[in-house]
């Protein structure tokens, strides 16, 4: 059960990965961006463990804590995004104190929302739109038993192998235009690692 | 040619930087009390809309450079070209308001538009209004069609330097956002880049390109434009990016305009006049007529080689708030 | 990475890019009726002291960009590097001149000084009475006690704004002379050279300098400095061109002072300001008072990389007509 | 004798040779200078023929008018100090038809003490100075059948000569230091070159 514990367990988890790859994920985002990927999770992530005392038990405020996390520490389209989608959720998830299956789908819902308005996204625009969007359509397609963890890692690869090959027409990488069908979207490398071992 | 830099520690660029600009001009600048990012006037204004910005370093003048009496209010800094955060861009609003309200001045990039986006979003808590204006003046970086799409570049000086003046008379945020709006509509710039400029934490430049070639309608960050052709005499090159302009903005003989020449960053005086000498040629013989000729620095990408040409039509209205007093080390009246 | 330029002809680079200053700014600036080579004020002042210089052209805003009310009334125009002529010279007097006699402001160069000399003994033979002021502000160029045979360099601009303040105030050119010998007294610069540039019909630069090292002291058309060393952060490089400019100057605790820190062309504006933060926490260190900083391209060489510091040591006299009112696209007051 | 006639003859010839080594003296120029050695010469002899109409038979007169010649033409110091040169011989040959030998030292001494006085040269900076020098001095201490042209052409060679291996002091050139011990200073060149075949 998704609860205040469980949340934190998630972001300690989190935020070890975000250093183990710290420097992958800057060198993945510097090939074809500003290489500041890196800093970006892993300070946004920093943040809502520094303010974790102050979860309660309603997962709302708790989101809304996560979204001002990145709201201070990031000056990149991926923390601002984030943030955007915590304070979505946050909104939707108020006096809630655990998430049930449709809650899951909804948060899914929601970012994938809010990226395609805040971003001015489309899918196949090779971002973490793309990964979302696989994994929302993976969970809806299960019925029961469902493994969250699994699906994370299974979706975030696929997505990933889907657009090998592919351009990535939105953000900063935009600029290197052909050359970024030999690279992988930092972002959506990024989701792929960091719940790796889920 | 290699470009040296005189800088220290290459993370420290931007924030000494901004030290050196506050520290040689404290009659103009001043840091945020609550934000050693964001740049506010020395003397706070009172009872004014508050007109505000933000955007990466290393593009001065732009965009903290235009803070002072007449233009801007306040102003995030990011660091070298990527956007300021939300929590930068919030404190510059908070800054600039005098509880008139604050339009912010966002040059047409995913990273900021999202950012100044939530920032107002957190401040409308608050109970600061604000309103946003998306400068999107470089005809290279989309169609006709799709104007919207735009980047934001050199124009979005004419948008700080006429929204500022009409803040100053003490007109509404409905009034100032509508003239700024305007005056959005009336802009088109087109520019061409040279060489590249070396990020100073990268160490290696932004692009590449050869000895003999220009990019015609890249962007200040090196984003590409249009086309890569070879290097061509000035007389030409500018025929062929006031045609481009022209055919945009569609001015008829009679029309008054303001021009931009903006370098890059290396070009010098010498090219830029150059270059302002047949637009003026060109305008003439249309007999569009110049009120009045920016020849300079304005919007740069540190030591980029290139120019852009920037064209403002007039109405009265543009043109008495173009021409009005301000205040600020990199506008002369 | 090659300097490339936008312009048409090498041979014309320099009569276009005036014709283009005089097109941009009709205004302020105009062409002398009886010579092309010579810009004078757009509206002819009356009943005060004429302020003139001349010089090569490649260093905008020097020599003509200083054409303005309150500032000069007359310039010569040579080509890249070179010396007006003295027939150039001498329109620029006689121009220049509004009946109360002419102050001729003159980089001290061989070429130019000999010019300025041959200019006003033909003019005197017309009743225009002259004075001379040659410029020698770098102190890179010769010792404290060989201090005449010092070359000018940016320091000239605030004698063309000091001169030209006081001159517009309507004093005799006995009065002005004396303060533009004053502030001449009390102005030092000293500069770094770090890439060289490209003269226009030569194609080729002005001097060779490896990828990591400066030359102090090196002079706007690449003349020899002080020594060639390895490039360091601004900081340590700062702090050892201030001791040098103050072990020359003699500044006391509580003296007040005016900065100028200039760009010889490339040299971006970040980078200024990382310079004159170092400035000023060095002569804060010591009492000493900054009343105004300038930081920008005032006198440069095209597209060189590198920049200068200038020191002028104030009175109250210098102070109230170097921040006086004058009208000129690079000057803001 | 050197009265009007002689004067334009003379002028006749060296603008015969100006237009000869025209690229000579600029490269020579070029090679440590702005290049701009062969204009300078040849725009002021050009100009000076323009205005031969207006020679009478006072040579001070005619000194003056190719004084003024090469006011207006030349933005260059030895176009400069040329200028000063043939000016102060006007004023020192007011109202003379012809030289007398004693004329003719003058005419040299006054180009001495010109150069040195407007140039802020010295001797031995390797300039035209250093020719001008030797010309006066073997001009002086020839005493009777004088052959001047023997002696130019003489002395404008040995002043090269004397100066091979030693650098310019003085002017542009200066920057190029001990580059300048290399080449012969383009302007002692160009006396050199100027009175070939005289
Ligand atoms: N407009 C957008 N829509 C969706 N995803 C985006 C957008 N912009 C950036 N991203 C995602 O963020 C990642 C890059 O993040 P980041 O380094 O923060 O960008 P930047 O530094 O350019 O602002 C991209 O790989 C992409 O997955
Ligand atoms: N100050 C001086 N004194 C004596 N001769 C000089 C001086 N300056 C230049 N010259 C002479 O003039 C020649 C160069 O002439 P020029 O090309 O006119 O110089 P620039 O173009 O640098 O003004 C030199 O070779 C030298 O002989
Ligand atoms: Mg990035
Ligand atoms: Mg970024
Ligand atoms: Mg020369
Ligand atoms: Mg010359």
């Amino acid at each position: 059960m998704f609860n205040k514990i469980e949340m934190i367990k998630i972001f300690d988890e989190l935020f070890i990965k975000s250093k183990k790859y710290y420097n992958d994920f800057n060198e993945a985002d510097g090939k074809i961006g500003d290489g500041d990927l890196g800093i970006t999770i892993q300070n946004g992530l920093q943040e809502i463990l520094n303010n974790k005392d102050n979860f309660t038990d309603d997962l709302g405020h708790n989101f809304m804590i996560c979204s001002q996390a990145f709201v201070k520490k990031s000056g990149s389209s991926f923390g601002t995004l984030v943030a955007f989608c915590l304070m979505n959720i946050s909104k939707s998830l108020k006096g809630k104190k655990f998430l049930t299956h449709s809650n899951v789908i909804e948060i899914f819902e929601i970012c994938i929302i809010t990226i395609k308005e805040r971003g001015k996204t489309n899918y196949g625009d090779k971002t973490i739109l793309d990964t979302l969007d696989l994994i929302l359509n993976k969970i809806s397609e299960t019925k029961d038993n469902i493994k969250y963890n699994e699906i994370f890692k299974t979706a975030t690869k696929e997505a990933l192998e889907n657009f090998k090959g592919k351009k990535i027409l939105i953000g900063r990488a935009r600029m290197f235009d052909e050359k970024t069908r030999d690279f992988d979207d930092p972002g959506m490398l990024a989701l792929c690692k960091l719940v790796e071992g889920f | 040619m290699y470009m040296k830099k005189i800088i220290n520690e290459p993370s420290n660029f931007v924030k000494e930087s901004i030290q050196g600009l506050v520290a040689s001009h404290p009659d103009i600048y001043s840091f945020a009390k609550d934000n050693e990012s964001v740049i506010t006037r020395a003397v706070k204004a009172n009872n004014k809309v508050g007109i505000v910005t933000g955007g990466g370093s290393g593009h001065l003048p732009v965009f903290t450079g235009y803070v002072g009496e007449g233009m801007l209010d306040a102003c995030a800094i990011g660091s070298v070209f990527a956007s300021p955060s939300v929590d930068q861009i919030t404190s510059a609003i908070r800054n600039g308001d005098n509880g008139n309200g604050v339009l912010c001045i966002i040059g047409n990039y995913g990273g900021d538009v999202m950012n100044f986006e939530m920032a107002c979003e957190i401040v409308a808590e608050e109970g600061i209004k604000t309103k946003k204006l998306i400068i999107a003046d470089d005809i290279a970086s989309a169609s006709y069609q799709e104007k919207s799409k735009r980047r934001g570049i050199a124009g979005m000086i004419y948008i700080f330097k006429i929204a500022g003046s009409l803040a100053e008379r003490g007109k509404s945020i409905d009034e100032v956002f509508e003239l700024a709006l305007l005056a959005n509509e009336n802009i088109r710039t087109l520019g061409v880049a040279l060489s590249p400029c070396i990020l100073p934490e990268a160490g290696k430049p932004t692009f590449e390109i050869s000895e003999d070639e220009i990019e015609i309608g890249m962007g200040i960050h090196g984003e590409p434009g249009i086309k890569r052709e070879k290097l061509r005499q000035a007389d030409p090159l500018v025929d062929d990016l006031c045609e481009r302009l022209l055919a945009d903005i569609k001015l008829q003989s009679e029309e008054k305009v303001s021009i931009m020449i903006n370098s890059l960053g290396s070009t010098p005086l010498e090219e830029l006049y150059i270059i302002s000498k047949r637009v003026n040629e060109n305008l003439t013989k249309l007999k569009i007529k110049i009120i009045k000729s920016h020849v300079g620095r304005y919007a740069t990408s540190m030591e980029m080689a290139g120019m852009s040409i920037t064209v403002l039509k007039l109405t009265d209205d543009l043109e008495k708030n173009l021409l009005s007093n301000s205040k600020c080390p990199f506008w002369t009246n």
